[in-house]
């Protein structure tokens, strides 16, 4: 499908038809001072007018000059929440009197429509594609949510200071991984399909060719998200630079500022420790394992019989760092990083993984 | 659909086996016939155990590689899940995944000479391939299991050794606090190892089981007599949650002890393995 | 040789708080009764000096697990008089929804584990179940819903985090309070059907000339706001209520005690004080419940009936409540900002167990310099001693532990509520 | 038959709002009570079982010389002792007087001082006798309290994980307010256990469970600093429910000096 327009006051058709085809659309929507996903009916639950202003440890929405949609980056939700609820039940027992009876409680699959997928998110969740999906085990609740979700990606415009998609070569261009990928211009979207299904989609919308003014145009506002960028970090041969100074004096030095909250781990798009917990009546007749969101910040999360394997910060943080942008490339072959930021804007005291990583560069062993 | 990797399936305590005091070990079947049937696994291989309302622990098969219909864990009693089993009687269920992750490579070395060194219950995990060896011993050449316990009391299935050094097996144990009737080694595993006579050390494996201390000074010490890296295996362990690689609890460095393990090969592991708090 | 007889409850059961009592009889005659509170003193009124008064409705709630909304309330209010803020309507009427969490929560819980079973011969609720699984179930229910009402606006049930100076931190979204509007409506006819079980519970005949004291306001029943009203006669500004009423620290080694100040005489606040004094502003269901169907008499003078008055105000707060649900829609500011400045003020409000009385003066700078706060309990202490003077002789033939029961049961119809130990005092055991 | 545990609940200085919240177990308070031997619990039961008991709830702070002495009594008595609540696991609101000079606070309140028998202090039960488990909170969580008895009752390890505050507000969707606002929120270094409500009503954390695990509170307490709040608005915020619990107090100390 070549490129095509869709009139600002048109986006309303892309909702209607995408909950004509039962998907409940899920994007960005202005709640508790931040842009957060959550369900939209309407082009009015969008951020329209809004901008977010980010630095370490520091989230702020703001008044912009204009009406745009999407004229933001990422907040402290990520499509994960969806994808990877923080919350399932993923087995069930029953004691019935031939012993315990085990069972898969059933779960309806939503379909959504996700609306704003900016260009790190598809990365993030095409690193979770590699995790959940492509691994020698499949996990069945991401694979069901994922195969019945629909994508609708926005390109970005601006950038924020906490951005760096382009040292992880994940944007902030979405090139694929999307069905449907807007450019937002003050009159309307340049519209892309990325599957058979965007396109079958984008031919029920009221499109206009795009005019080569619209596509120049579309040009120029994405080339500002990327001359917007300005944090980098230097990926060559991270791997080994992470991996071969475990003992690095940096790591100590962290644990003086590290809380070990695990905000960074919860507000990151791609990581995905989970813990099951028992969940029974008081006869413990009947039981749900319930598996949550944990990280490996927490204490018990390195618990063996007899103490902990992380016992201090240091090895905490080491393990979040090492892992996120080292071991997982040996372990689903990519960077555990997108670039978003967002575990750098959401660490309360503003911890920022780039400086740590030039930190370790500068004097690694 | 995609099977659920949570879903265990019940197995009836079959038979209950004291060992030592605080260990026993569970002879398990499945409750569904055709499953007991189908069920295989490889030495070195865990199961996971789940205990509704209490929970699930990672616990590895010791019983014979090739057992139909019976499944033996030799478990240690230490926390919740363990110390609740240790209440059950037969016939009691309980609820099992499994089998999950890498095995002995014992079959690959036919012609070899082998040493075991298990410290403590790291014996039990490596019990399916000395019983492996047991049935092909004449594949190997000299074999040898070192065998290190707090206390002669503590040696875990005494009443095997005179089978395994009847089929050819040489047994060293070895205690750290000697009772008074003792006669045999005092010290750990690694003091008997580096006594231990190596004929052809460029054809002897080395299959590791226990604290990650011991496991530890036994590549140490098979290092320096001159086994390489590529010759000693190590069975590891570490929280596990999920088993599938799926929950990030058991990783060690770039590997997920449930999937990419338990039991690796030496040089994969030595740079991580005893990096403090990994 | 005149022949001494003691007996003593060391420690009160199925009271909140811990206290004992005392009686003391010499030759046949009372010679002591005390309302022994050892509770021991946890200074609330000095530790609130030198605090942020933003930190106050935290600090007060923990005064008493039971009822930490009333101490919440009070305090607000009283810090919102010293600061001259006015609140908005939509304001007032959340902060009466979050007291009928509280006097539902804390009523059904009196009614069914503290006091029911004692008219039905049980040493607690949890007995009382096996015989009455209907009734005990029905009040676990409303009680739940009490405790429903107050995490949906106040995050949870005891301490509720929501509260502040000038409002709320947040306000609930429309969706949070319509869903409890089914359980509501259901719990209003449990609630009626409760009162009228109540009604018939077999009551002692025994009735006292009682001053009743309770908060009255023209229009609603009292929670929040009102005058000072008394069955002697006569009504007051909250602001006058310390000239009225004076606290003693008694010597025979109990919490300090309320008195009117003219007279040292005692006086009584609760549900009973509530509905005699202000019965016509019940909500027309338990007005329709009280007059036509139970036939509850006022001026009522038997202490036990408060159980009754009890059950009439649940009635009156679901009905309360269903009407603020049914009509709320989530409104801004939720919390009315205001500027430091010095000042004192004072407010009284109504716990479920009764009048609570608190006054703060607070710097330019947001500390508080002084705070007084008169718990329910210390202003019903008094009364409670007087009455098991006047019941003692009719029962004095019983045996000892007959008669120690016996006096718990007539403490418990007040919902002492002891553990606000703002000022209590650990008791000197009369160990003769 | 199943073990059923004989339990009693003692109460020291204290609201008696974490005793309450067994009360407030609605749905599961029959079951409780079907599950153990409920032989001493003033609040609910006129009934009083003599000890030993197999698990005594302990609420409330040591303050008094006679409390002092009676928190032995109820060890001796008791099989496994489990604190319940922020009195009894670190003083309580009623510990500022630790800071304070307690013969200035009882002129405060009371007109006669002669009167009252109080100590210098308020304590946690553990700096008194051993402690075998203490449950946090100001209240406590009436569905961790069921959970530990539960786990009494089964005989196991009760499960009160010991994460952040954070982790709950993440879970729950709830948007950081110290990074969103600027609000002063002591989340990152308490420990979970309330469900993270606080953020979600739009303010800062208050510490009600304590410090969490290796809290490090210094460089939380730094930041906020940094940030632009002053020292005099942290110290009181660290020093409330829990002030006395050691994290919390060396950071309020460290501020106040
Ligand atoms: C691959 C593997 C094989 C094992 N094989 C055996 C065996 O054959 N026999 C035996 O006695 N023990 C074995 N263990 C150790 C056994 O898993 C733990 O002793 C057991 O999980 C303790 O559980 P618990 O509930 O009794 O203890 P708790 O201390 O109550 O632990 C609570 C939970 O934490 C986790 N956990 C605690 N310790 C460990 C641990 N060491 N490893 C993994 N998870 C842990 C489990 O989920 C456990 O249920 C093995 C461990 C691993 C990783
Ligand atoms: S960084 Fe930590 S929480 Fe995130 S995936 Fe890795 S181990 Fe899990
Ligand atoms: S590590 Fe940080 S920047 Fe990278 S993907 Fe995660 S949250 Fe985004
Ligand atoms: S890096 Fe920041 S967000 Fe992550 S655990 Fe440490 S303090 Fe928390």
């Amino acid at each position: 499908m070549p490129a095509a327009f869709l009139e600002k006051c048109q986006l309303q058709t892309l909702f209607d038809a995408l909950r004509g085809d039962g998907y409940q659309v899920v994007g960005p929507t202005v709640s508790q001072d931040a842009i957060v996903y959550d369900e939209i009916r309407t082009v009015d639950d969008l951020p329209r007018g809004w901008t977010d202003v980010q630095e370490p440890g520091k989230y702020r929405l703001e008044r912009r000059e204009d009406d745009a949609l999407f004229g933001y980056v990422v907040g402290p939700h990520s499509w994960k929440k969806y994808l990877f609820p923080p919350l399932t039940t993923v087995a069930a027992a029953d004691r019935t009197d031939a012993g315990w009876a085990m069972s898969t409680p059933a779960a309806a699959v939503p379909r959504y429509a996700f609306v704003g997928v900016r260009a790190c998110e598809l990365a993030a969740i095409r690193v979770q594609d590699r995790v959940f999906l492509e691994g020698p085990y499949v996990d069945p609740i991401y694979k069901a949510r994922r195969e019945a979700t629909l994508i609708v990606a926005v390109n970005c415009t601006q950038a924020a200071a906490t951005c760096f998609c382009t040292s992880m070569n994940t944007g902030p261009r979405c090139t694929a991984g999307f069905d449907l990928a807007l450019t937002e211009l003050p009159a309307g979207f340049i519209v892309e399909a990325g599957s058979d299904r965007g396109t079958a989609l984008a031919a029920r919308l009221p499109l206009r060719e795009a005019g080569e003014q619209d596509l120049a145009q579309a040009d120029e506002v994405r080339e500002r998200a990327v001359n917007d960028i300005q944090r980098r970090m230097n990926t060559d041969g991270i791997r080994d630079l992470l991996l071969g100074n475990l003992e690095h004096p940096r790591w100590n030095e962290l644990a003086t500022r590290c809380l070990s909250c695990t905000n960074c781990t919860m507000v990151c798009p791609t990581c995905f420790c989970t813990s099951v917990t028992e969940v029974s009546d008081l006869q413990g007749d009947h039981v749900e394992r319930q598996r949550h969101w944990d990280s490996c910040f927490n204490l018990d999360f390195s618990y063996m019989n007899g103490g902990l394997v992380r016992n201090n910060v240091r090895s905490r943080y080491r393990q979040w760092l090492t892992h996120k942008l080292a071991s997982w490339i040996d372990q689903f072959g990519s960077s555990g990083c997108v670039g978003c930021g967002r575990c750098i804007t959401w660490c309360p005291v503003g911890i920022d993984l780039t400086e740590e990583v030039a930190a370790i560069r500068e004097t690694a062993s | 659909m995609v099977a659920n990797p949570w879903l265990s399936h019940t197995v009836r305590i079959a038979k209950i086996t004291d060992e030592i005091p605080g260990v026993a070990t569970y002879d398990l079947e499945f409750v569904d016939p055709v499953q007991n049937g189908s069920y295989r696994f490889l030495p070195g291989q865990f199961n996971m155990l789940y205990l509704p309302g209490v929970g699930e622990s990672a616990i590895s098969l010791s019983a014979h590689p090739d057992s139909r219909g019976r499944w033996a864990h030799t478990i240690r009693v230490a926390g919740n899940v363990t110390q609740t089993l240790a209440r059950l009687g037969t016939g009691a269920t309980l609820g099992l995944r499994g089998p999950f992750g890498s095995s002995w490579p014992i079959a690959k070395y036919h012609g070899w000479d082998v040493v075991f060194v298990a410290g403590g219950i790291g014996l039990p995990p490596l019990r399916p391939a000395i019983y492996h060896v047991l049935d092909h011993r004449a594949d190997y050449g000299r074999v040898t299991l070192v065998y290190g316990a707090r206390s002669p009391d503590t040696l875990m299935y005494p009443r095997e050794y005179d089978r395994w050094k009847a089929a050819g097996i040489e047994v060293q144990t070895t205690v750290d606090r000697a009772t008074p009737d003792w006669k045999g080694n005092v010290g750990t595993v690694t003091v008997v190892l580096d006594r231990l006579p190596l004929a052809r050390p460029d054809r002897t494996v080395l299959f590791t089981c226990g604290p990650d201390v011991m496991m530890h000074f036994t590549a140490r010490s098979a290092l320096q007599r001159g086994l390489t890296a590529e010759q000693v295996w190590l069975s590891a362990e570490r929280n596990m949650q999920c088993a599938v690689g799926l929950c990030g609890h058991c990783q060690l460095g770039p590997e997920f002890i449930c999937k990419d393990g338990p039991v690796f090969r030496y040089d994969r592991l030595a740079p991580f393995f005893r990096v403090e708090g990994l | 040789m005149p022949e001494t007889r003691t007996i003593r409850v060391e420690a009160l059961s199925r009271v909140e708080g811990e206290g004992a009592l005392n009686i003391r009889l010499r030759d046949g005659t009372i010679e002591n009764v005390q309302l022994n509170i050892y509770e021991p003193p946890r200074f609330f009124e000095a530790l609130l000096r030198g605090r942020p008064l933003e930190e106050v409705p935290d600090i007060t709630a923990r005064i008493c697990g039971i009822c930490p909304v009333a101490y919440q309330m009070s305090s607000v209010h009283a810090l919102e008089a010293a600061l001259g803020i006015g609140i908005s309507p939509e304001i007032r009427r959340l902060r009466r929804l979050l007291y009928c969490g509280e006097w539902i929560e804390s009523h059904a819980l009196h009614i069914h584990f503290l006091h029911a079973p004692d008219f039905l011969g049980y040493e607690s609720g949890i007995a009382m179940a096996a015989d009455h699984p209907l009734e005990v179930r029905r009040g676990l229910r409303l009680k739940k819903h009490g405790n429903q009402l107050l995490e949906v606006l106040g995050g949870r049930a005891i301490h509720p985090v929501n509260v502040a100076v000038g409002g709320f931190y947040r306000a609930p979204r429309r969706e949070e309070l319509a869903a409890l509007i089914p359980d509501f409506e259901w719990g209003l006819e449990a609630a009626v059907d409760m009162t009228r079980w109540l009604a018939g519970l077999p009551f002692p005949e025994f009735t006292r000339p009682y001053e009743m004291v309770a908060l009255s306001h023209p229009d609603e029943y009292p929670f929040n706001e009102g005058d000072v009203a008394s069955t002697a006669g006569y009504t007051i500004r909250v602001s006058e209520y310390e000239r009225r009423f004076e606290e003693l620290h008694v010597s025979h080694s109990t919490a300090l005690q309320s008195q009117r100040t003219e007279t040292a005489g005692c006086y009584f606040v609760g549900p009973l004080a509530r509905v005699n004094l202000c019965r016509d502003r019940l909500s027309p269901a338990a007005r329709r419940l009280a007059d036509d169907i139970i036939g509850f008499e006022t001026p009522c003078l038997n202490p036990y009936k408060s159980i009754i008055a009890r059950g009439l105000e649940v009635v009156h707060v679901y009905e309360e409540a269903l009407s603020i649900l049914r009509d709320y829609r989530p409104f801004q500011p939720a919390r009315i900002a205001f500027t430091h400045r010095a000042g004192e003020g004072c407010a009284a409000t109504e716990a479920p167990r009764g009048l609570i009385y608190h006054r703060y003066r607070v710097n330019a700078e947001g500390l508080v310099e002084f705070a007084k706060i008169v718990p329910p309990t210390s202003q019903n202490q008094k009364q409670i001693e007087d009455d098991l003077k006047a019941y003692l002789p009719s029962i004095m033939a019983e045996p000892d532990n007959r008669v120690a029961e016996l006096c718990e049961r007539l403490v418990r119809n007040y919902d002492p509520c002891i553990s606000c130990s703002t000022h209590f005092l650990k008791l000197h055991w009369d160990r003769r | 038959m199943t073990y059923r545990p004989k339990l009693a609940v003692f109460k020291f200085a204290s609201c008696d709002g974490c005793q309450l919240s067994l009360l407030d177990a609605e749905d599961r308070l029959l079951d409780v009570a079907g599950a153990v031997d409920i032989a001493y619990f003033l609040e609910a039961t006129s009934r009083v079982v003599p000890g030993p008991y197999d698990v005594a709830l302990v609420e409330g702070s040591i303050t008094t010389p006679h409390d002092a002495e009676r928190i032995r009594e109820v060890r001796r008595q008791s099989k496994f002792l489990m604190t319940i609540g922020a009195c009894a696991t670190a003083g309580g609101i009623q510990a500022l007087r630790n800071w304070a000079d307690t013969s200035e606070y009882l002129k405060v309140v009371y007109a006669r001082p002669e009167y009252i028998r109080t100590l210098a202090t308020s304590t946690a039960i553990a700096d008194h006798v051993p402690v075998d488990f203490e449950l946090r909170g100001c209240p406590i969580n009436h569905h961790q309290l069921v959970e530990v008895i539960a786990a009494l009752v089964a005989g196991r390890r009760p499960r009160t994980p010991g994460h952040s505050v954070c982790l709950d507000c993440k879970r729950r969707g709830t948007v950081c307010i110290a990074v969103a606002k600027g609000t002063p929120c002591l989340g990152p270094v308490t420990q979970s256990g309330c469900g993270a409500i606080c953020p979600a009503y739009d303010r800062g954390c208050y510490g009600c469970y304590g410090p969490v695990g290796q809290a490090n509170v210094t460089s939380l307490a730094d930041h906020y600093v940094n940030a632009g709040t002053s020292p005099q608005q942290l110290v009181p915020l660290l020093r409330n429910f829990n002030g006395y619990a050691p994290e919390f107090r060396k950071e309020s100390e460290r501020l106040a000096r």
